[in-house]
């Protein structure tokens, strides 16, 4: 299916329509012409929009039956945190062309059409199950009430449930493992597709159940179509953001004094901030360590060097030694900076079993991820270990103190 | 005892913890419900799956309740059972003379004649369950995966929408059960008797529309991965850029300031960076060069490591200076697209799923548990700290230090040195 | 989700033998007061639990046969054979030629290293065969040397090779007095390192047993297989399939972990006492009727009082008043009159099992300060009767059962130690002195954390 | 299974171990009437088809062919030996298990133990070796002696340290037969004196039984018998008489039914080793249970009911009575009363129809009539095998560790030291190469340690017990 073909001019209804066919439910493209006129009548179906499109993903059951204001109120707080600049917004303006930009704000700084489609997309093929969740948390939600003052060992309680929790989950991990294994292993041949080879728990779900095979295939269709929007509006939305820019210039400009006031400031929490501030510490203090370390070291090899002739291979080996650290250290700070190879862990995956050595034209291997994985996880270890061994140094300093009292650890094994 | 805030926090931090746990364990035990499903014997296709008892707390659940709720319901079933059992028996016996190769009927997998009533379901597929992880030898055609050759009775006809396999001469005799005409456009494996993936998975075949609309899919999201450049979608960017300047400075705000977002994720990558850093540098420390070039490559790495801590120094304060007054952020104007979202706009980035070999349910284990692993492990590590933030100060400051202490450094000593596994005894010296 | 079971010793063995026996007969009763349909799903989750199912469709139990000497694992299997209705694995025995000889130091550091790869390969063939493992059944006795020694070895292998899955160590805790004279010393060992390795101990005493076989189930002569039955019958009634939540009528995939997090996750609180009621012999059954009502409120008044069984229940113990600031230290050897929880689990099994009420276990002041009912308190039911009992309840509690027994141990060990008589016989096998006063440290811990509960 | 090797030394030694193997024969044919080899025989028995040449291939499994004794047979005269060679027993034996001399060691120690310890120490290790490498998994030597005469005191002593060297893992355990006061030996103190510090320093167990006790009991079986209240009668085979034949032999060779106890004392103490039961007890956990110092390992036996030694028909009494029994003065195989002196430690092997309740009832009715040390108030050890002895229900064998061992040394000590002072017969020993007067001396010391270590125990009987104050934990 080439590229599309789009007319570059004289194509605005027909660029909204696409677009409007893209989104999940878009409204029609008159109602994008009513929003450019702030028509009220407008609003409620872009507020929908918006909702849908920045309500968090795991949420969707349990948050569309919430209320409209409360809906609206769900928008402005992602918008917010997302550094929306127009204040005008948190005002719940009764218009509808505050809403139209922000869509376009959100349209306009990143893939979002693709991140939508993304995020409904028919999942056909098995995916190892995603746990970001667990590791980034957020700040605490208080929804405890505690009355008083409390026993450690409630803490020591809850935390020896957690441990539990995470061994079942391992557990049913491995049997989801299991069965998904002999699920591939028992369809193996029956996927048309050369390099997949068996079916997916889904594809086979369909099979065994013809009412949901039906509804698969809708699903499957419906989402094609959206796809098919969503390339065609690539192709046209040049004339999309030309007609913003006359939305946009139909807004009133807003005076610095709606601007300054603090609401719209953007809302970074004390608990952000004091992270922020943790960083720094933590920062300064691997500072203070290196310099101290690097310092003594420096002068301990001018000293030892200077007597050694320092002959022009001299100059290429310390070119080459340079030059390799420096690989080195970028390869470090990559794994930071950038989203490397190890994020795409983070990518859902199409599981697909093969024979040992059967080579893919694409695609990861298991081992090479299990490697990553391993690397990633004696670092996480080794970094764990070295907190409790500074707590530990920190309580046997205090036990220090009391000399009528001796502290037992179990032996370990 | 801990005071009344500190408890709060630590109780709040270790519930949310547990509640995503559980949240976790909910979405695996769903998606295990689906897979052991399938592992079940199958319904001769045809009889349309029967939905569970209407139990509020059931829909999502394994359609094999242990019981149904009305005693009512539980003697008709019984009834059924029986009637059901006399049929099986009947069965049983005519496809014994008809031929050897039908699957067998075991007593416990009685085969449901196609239009039986739904209730009657779940019983059948509660008794098969326990042979989908029995290794119950087959017989005959079940285990032949390439039918046609060696069975001829048994064959695979690609019907344009409708695939089916038809269970030789039992196909005709029971032909009269089957809903032909009531099968989507999916293709089935039209068999007359119950049996399992085991024994007939290979025998599925995917229905053609099904197939084409697939194919469509992956086609289309292909497309949508692939970033061509060309003026056409240089002149669109160049419009998008220049819409949301024209947004930004119409909103009163010339400059972009950082989100709470974007704080997230630089602060998340200085944490990252923080840890690794101090492990590259503990690790360089702990090895002691062999001559003195190995030396100077040490001083080098120790130099770069300062080097690169004072970049991300700068960055942390240039990020904090941002948020807290206001200021812009060069770092942000440098790369505003990385800093919108954390997909970035990676030039490589795909939307369609890649595929990930694995060569044997325990490589896929291994994986999965390392995987759940790591993000365990940052869990702790977060707790960790949470704990250590909470604790350590309580402890140092606790006056007098008289058995309410030592029980509290008792625990925190469990809790914060060895992960609340072990724990310590205070002995008094005598 | 399977539990791998691994009988060690003679008494591990004996007991694992009623333990299948009995989970099996149960499971295939026709009088599961159930309707056929919930009977088979009964059995199909006690089989997936238990027992997994050979070529020739005879259940085979998951479990893994040990013991240093060939005599009880050659019994043990005729005995399983004999009555062909389930069998043991073809290969799942492993035995020696010379046992331990109550020595805990053998079986752990000789018999232990020796045959460790054997019994962990062992092993490893049974938890292969398991779609889905949920962790482990240690049986094993504490006052011998291969239940007890080799039990504490193979249990700290079992952590280091399956750390994900649960461990569970049935114990069986020996007569006061009278089965072996170093039992205190194998005891303070074996439960000093099960404290590191094992998740949970649920403990049986003989003495207790005992007194159920003469008083409950008349039984003049009791022999150990009599114990052994009523310890079988005990267990069963906790690990028999129940309904996964209130209002559920699915079976609960994942007993043992549900069990440990409810009951067992702080370190220092790892003994777990089980009581059940009603406890009687067959005969007497056919004649007796029980309430909801009554079973519980005899079963909570057993908690509270720490009585063994129904009968000679004191009655006067009652709750502290709540809102009392919690007695300082206590004492072990004041008597306790009322046993404090830390967590308890209930478990009902039988007709109008969903009118049962529970309220009364709910009570705050049957708790530590520091652990809310909501915490502290769960119920698991079945509307499947238990081994032909038409109502039975049982009890898995958390609290100061255990405490005086424990306590006497160590104090009898200790005095012993504290003459150094036997050490000799442990020092010949690399257990020093220095590791019997880590014994002792720990479990005086144990001790007095259950005691300032 | 494990399996055990009986040496059996000098006149004494023999000619218990011939009534030993004699029952275990007996036992072993009534409980295993398939005629199968199987892991309960072997451990005293081989299993050889006599067809192959030279040492006869053993067969591990199937049908019993030929059952050889588990046994090395030493004595330095021809006599006993001899007898047994020709008597009925003697396909058990064959002539590479034999060690035998002409000239007797003379009643004297260093004879036995000095002179032929150095001639034979090769060929006695090479038929241990021999009788090891038939084992699977030899677990124990049980070597019987006397302690008064020559060549079982001596060089049955003496093998004790070879057997150390040797089979550092392999259990020692010894019955040993001590002189009752009017032995007609006279240098019996002096041998028994020697021999009891080898005892002390190579053996695991000992099980001291006293001539003096065996025909007490011998008397009273008589006199039960006899009586005819009871209406008994005597088995045409009885055990008592086995050999004899006759009642009214019994007078005339009393030594045989002495024998005939001591070797029911070997039996039953391996019944639960060898037999089923609901609670085993392995030979090792003998001296686990019942040593809790390394030399104080003297256990004292008693066997109950006494009819079981008889083998005649009395109808049970009471199984509580039987218990008591073990604890009366004149059930004891030694001159004691473990009633009235402190317990160290106690077992209780039971077989036959007997289960864990009628065990624990009758502990709990003795408990409160005896003393136990204040470190091991429930110093019990039992076991229950389910065979019982041939033609019985039930028995019971009590091993004590108790300090009424002790008036036996004692009595051994001053009967020495009587000889002793006035030097008498002294030259004997010194005559033999490598004796020394010291070595007496030496010997005293250790029977008198010993005999100190006990009074020491018997010192803490009035004091209240008390415990030991525990470690204590602060929070």
């Amino acid at each position: 299916m080439g590229r599309r073909r789009c007319r570059a001019t004289g194509a605005l209804p027909q660029a909204i329509a696409t677009l409007s066919r893209s989104l999940p439910a878009g409204p029609s493209p008159e109602i994008f012409r009513r929003a450019k006129f702030d028509r009220p009548e407008a609003a409620p179906v872009l507020w929908q929009l918006l909702f849908r499109v920045l309500a968090p993903p795991a949420a969707d059951s349990t948050w569309s039956s919430l209320a409209p204001e409360a809906q609206a109120q769900v928008v402005k707080s992602a918008l917010h945190s997302l550094g929306y600049p127009r204040p005008v917004l948190a005002q719940f303006p009764e218009g509808s062309r505050e809403l139209l930009l922000a869509l376009s704000w959100l349209l306009a700084r990143g893939p979002l059409l693709e991140q939508l489609l993304d995020k409904t997309r028919v999942q056909l093929g098995d995916q190892l199950p995603q746990f970001e969740a667990l590791g980034s948390l957020g700040p605490p939600v208080l929804h405890v009430e505690t009355e008083g003052p409390m026993d450690l060992r409630r803490v020591q309680w809850l935390m020896g449930k957690l441990r539990f929790r995470w061994r079942h989950l391992i557990s049913s991990q491995q049997e989801q493992c299991t069965l998904l294994g002999k699920i591939h292993l028992y369809t193996s041949g029956c996927h048309s597709h050369q390099n997949l080879g068996h079916l997916s728990v889904t594809e086979t779900e369909m099979l065994r159940d013809p009412e949901s095979s039906q509804q698969l295939l809708q699903a499957l269709e419906c989402e094609n179509t959206r796809l098919e929007a969503a390339l065609e509006w690539r192709c046209c939305e040049l004339v999309f953001w030309q007609w913003m820019d006359t939305v946009l210039d139909a807004c009133p400009v807003e005076g610095p004094s709606v601007a300054s006031q603090p609401t719209v400031l953007p809302m970074i929490s004390e608990h952000g901030l004091g992270e922020l501030e943790l960083i720094e510490q933590e920062l300064q203090a691997l500072q203070e360590e290196l310099q101290e370390v690097a310092e003594s070291r420096r002068a301990a090899w001018e000293a030892q060097v200077r007597g050694l002739g320092r002959g022009p291979e001299w100059g290429t080996t310390r070119k080459a030694l340079q030059e390799s650290v420096e690989r080195e250290l970028a390869a470090l700070q990559g794994s930071w900076e950038q989203s490397s190879r190890s994020d795409q862990l983070h990518r859902p995956h199409r599981l697909v079993r093969s024979k040992e050595g059967a080579p893919g034209p694409q695609g990861l291997r298991a081992a090479e991820v299990i490697r990553m994985l391993s690397a990633q996880e004696a670092c996480l270890k080794r970094m764990l270990h070295q907190l409790q061994s500074q707590c530990q140094q920190e309580l046997a300093r205090l036990s220090g103190t009391l000399p009528d009292l001796i502290w037992i650890l179990a032996p370990r094994h | 005892m801990l005071p009344i805030d500190c408890a709060r926090r630590l109780v709040s931090e270790l519930q949310g913890a547990l509640d995503s746990c559980s949240e976790r364990q909910r979405q695996l035990e769903r998606s295990l419900r689906v897979s052991r499903r399938l592992l079940r014997a199958w319904e001769p296709a045809g009889t349309p799956a029967p939905e569970p008892p209407p139990e509020p707390e059931t829909k999502e659940e394994d359609p094999t309740p242990a019981c149904t709720p009305s005693a009512q319901d539980l003697k008709e079933l019984e009834l059924l059972t029986q009637a059901l059992e006399k049929a099986v028996r009947v069965r049983k016996g005519m496809s014994k003379a008809g031929q050897d190769r039908a699957p067998s009927l075991t007593s416990t997998s009685i085969a449901t004649p196609s239009g039986t009533t739904a209730s009657a379901q779940p019983q059948v597929s509660s008794q098969t369950g326990s042979h989908a992880s029995s290794t119950r030898p087959t017989k005959g055609i079940h285990q032949a995966p390439a039918p046609t050759k060696d069975h001829p009775e048994c064959r695979l006809i690609s019907g344009g929408v409708r695939t089916q396999v038809k269970m030789g001469a039992q196909a005709t005799r029971h032909g009269a059960g089957f809903r032909d005409q009531q099968i989507p456009p999916s293709a089935a494996l039209q068999a007359t008797e119950a049996f399992t993936l085991k024994e007939m998975g290979t025998l599925l075949r995917l229905p053609v529309a099904f197939k084409k609309a697939a194919s469509q899919n992956s086609r289309l999201w292909a497309q949508l991965s692939s970033t061509q450049t060309s003026d056409f979608t240089d002149a669109t960017r160049a419009a998008k850029t220049q819409f949301l300047q024209k947004l930004q400075m119409a909103s009163g705000w010339p400059s972009h300031r950082p989100s709470a977002a974007e704080v997230e994720v630089h602060a998340q990558s200085l944490r990252k960076a923080c840890a690794l850093l101090r492990l590259r540098m503990q690790e360089e420390l702990s090895t002691v060069p062999a001559d003195w070039m190995q030396e100077y490559r040490c001083l080098l790495t120790l130099e770069g490591l300062q080097a690169i801590i004072r970049q991300c120094l700068h960055r942390l304060q240039m990020l904090r200076a941002a948020v807290t007054e206001q200021l812009p952020g060069p770092w942000l104007v440098e790369k505003p697209s990385q800093a919108l979202s954390p997909y970035g706009s990676k030039v490589d980035f795909s939307w369609s799923p890649e595929p990930l070999f694995y060569s044997s349910t325990q490589e896929l284990q291994t994986l999965a548990t390392l995987k759940l692993q790591v993000s365990m492990l940052n869990q702790q590590i977060h707790l960790e700290k949470v704990l250590m933030a909470e604790l350590l100060p309580l402890i140092n400051t606790q006056e007098p230090r008289g058995p309410p202490w030592l029980a509290l450094c008792r625990a925190a000593y469990s809790l914060l040195c060895e992960g609340s596994e072990h724990f310590l005894t205070v002995l008094q010296d005598d | 989700m399977s539990i791998v079971t691994v009988q060690l010793g003679q008494c591990g063995n004996q007991i694992g033998f009623e333990v299948f026996d009995s989970l099996f007969s149960d499971s295939h009763c026709s009088q599961g007061l159930c309707s056929k349909r919930e009977n088979e799903a009964y059995q199909a989750s006690c089989k997936e639990r238990f027992f997994r199912e050979e070529k020739n469709g005879i259940p085979i139990a998951r479990a893994v046969l040990v013991d240093m000497e060939p005599k009880v694992i050659n019994q043990t299997l005729s005995k399983a054979a004999q009555a062909s209705r389930w069998k043991y694995g073809q290969h799942a025995c492993f035995c020696q030629k010379q046992g331990s000889g109550n020595n805990w130091a053998y079986g752990y550091s000789m018999h232990g290293p020796r045959h460790e790869e054997s019994i962990m390969n062992l092993i490893q063939k049974e938890v292969e065969k398991c779609d889905s493992l949920s962790g482990f059944f240690v049986i094993m006795s504490m006052a011998g040397g291969t239940g007890s020694g080799l039990g504490a070895f193979i249990t700290q292998k079992l952590q280091d090779q399956y750390s994900n899955s649960l461990k569970m160590n049935q114990i069986i805790w020996p007569y006061g007095t009278g089965e072996v004279i170093v039992q205190n010393y194998n005891s303070i060992l074996t439960l000093s390192h099960l404290y590191r390795s094992s998740d949970a101990f649920l403990i049986h005493e003989n003495d207790v047993v005992h007194k159920i076989c003469a008083k409950r189930m008349n039984i003049k002569q009791i022999s150990f297989s009599n114990i052994n039955q009523v310890l079988a019958h005990q267990l069963g009634s906790v690990f028999q399939p129940t309904y996964s939540s209130e209002g559920s009528f699915h079976y609960r995939r994942n007993p043992l972990g549900d069990l440990m997090e409810h009951l067992v996750p702080h370190p220092e609180f790892k003994m777990l006492g089980v009581r059940n009621i009603p406890q009687m012999s067959e005969n007497s059954l056919a004649y007796s009727t029980f309430t909801w009502a009554g079973l519980l409120k005899h079963l909570r008044q057993m908690l509270i009082s720490n009585a063994k069984m129904e009968e000679g229940i004191n009655w006067q113990v009652r709750p502290p008043l709540s809102g009392l600031p919690p007695l300082g230290k206590m004492s072990v050897n004041k008597e306790l009159h009322f046993n404090t929880s830390i967590a308890n689990l209930v478990i009902l099994r039988g007709k109008d099992v969903l009118s049962a009420d529970v309220e009364a276990f709910k009570d705050p002041a049957l708790y530590t300060s520091w652990l809310e009912p909501v915490d502290a308190f769960s119920v698991w039911k079945t509307q499947r009767a238990f081994n032909k009992y038409e109502k039975c309840a049982a009890l898995v509690s958390n609290s100061q059962f255990l405490v005086k027994p424990l306590d006497m141990i160590v104090g009898k060990a200790w005095n012993m130690f504290a003459s150094k008589a036997y050490i000799h016989q442990y020092t010949k096998f690399g257990i020093e002195e220095e590791d019997f006063l880590d014994s002792f440290t720990l479990l005086e811990q144990v001790v007095a954390s259950y005691c300032n509960v | 299974m494990t399996q055990s090797v009986v040496v059996q030394v000098g006149q004494c030694g023999n000619q218990i171990g011939c009534c030993f193997w004699d029952l275990a024969l007996r036992e072993h044919a009534a409980v295993n009437q398939k005629g199968i080899y199987d892991d309960a025989i072997s451990s005293f028995f081989r299993n050889v088809d006599t067809r192959v040449v030279g040492d006869g291939g053993s067969i591990s499994k199937g049908k019993i062919s030929s059952l050889k004794a588990r046994a090395v047979l030493i004595d330095m005269e021809e006599g006993v030996v001899n007898e047994i060679l020709q008597g009925p027993l003697r396909d058990v034996f064959d002539s590479k298990q034999l060690i035998t001399d002409i000239s007797g060691s003379g009643n004297n120690w260093a004879v036995g133990h000095k002179i032929f310890g150095n001639l034979y120490r090769e060929q006695i290790l090479e038929k241990l070796r021999k009788s090891a490498e038939h084992c699977d998994c030899l677990q124990c030597f049980f070597i019987i002696h006397s302690m008064g005469g020559g060549t079982g005191s001596g060089l049955g002593t003496f093998l004790l340290k070879v057997l150390e060297d040797e089979f550092p893992e392999v259990y020692r355990f010894v019955t040993s037969i001590y002189p009752s006061s009017e032995d007609d030996v006279i240098t019996s103190p002096y041998n028994s004196m020697l021999a009891m510090k080898e005892l002390n320093e190579h053996a695991d167990c000992v099980l001291p039984i006293d001539n003096q006790s065996l025909f007490d009991i011998i008397s009273k079986i008589d006199s039960v018998v006899n009586s005819g209240k009871l209406g008994t009668t005597v088995k045409p085979k009885s055990v008592i008489t086995s050999g004899a034949g006759a009642i009214k032999k019994q007078h005339k060779k009393p030594f045989d039914a002495m024998n005939n106890i001591v070797a029911n004392l070997l039996l039953n103490l391996t019944s639960s080793a060898r037999f089923e039961g609901s609670l085993n007890m392995d030979l090792n956990e003998i001296s686990m249970n019942l040593v809790p110092f390394p030399q104080l390992h003297y256990l004292v036996s008693s066997l109950t009911p006494l009819y079981t030694l008889a083998d005649v028909n009395i109808p049970p009494r009471r199984l509580d009575q039987m218990f008591s029994d073990a604890f009366s003065k004149d059930h004891q195989l030694i001159q004691a009363d473990p009633r009235h002196s402190l317990y160290l430690a106690c077992a209780l092997m039971v077989r036959g129809n007997v289960q864990i309740s009628d065990l624990r009832r009758n502990i709990e009715r003795l408990k409160p009539t005896l003393q136990f040390v204040s470190w091991n108030q429930e110093g019990w050890k039992t076991s229950l095998c389910s065979v019982p002895p041939v033609g019985h229900s039930h028995s019971l064998l009590a091993l004590a560790n108790n300090t009424c061992v002790k008036p036996t040394f004692m009595e051994l000590r001053e009967r020495f030291m009587r000889l002793y002072k006035k030097k008498a017969h002294l030259h004997h020993y010194l005559h033999v190469e490598g004796m020394e007067e010291s070595s007496f001396a030496e010997a005293v010391s250790s029977l008198s340690a010993l005999i100190q270590e006990y009074n020491e125990l018997d010192a803490t009987k009035s004091m209240p017990v008390q415990d030991v104050p525990r470690l204590i934990v602060a929070v």
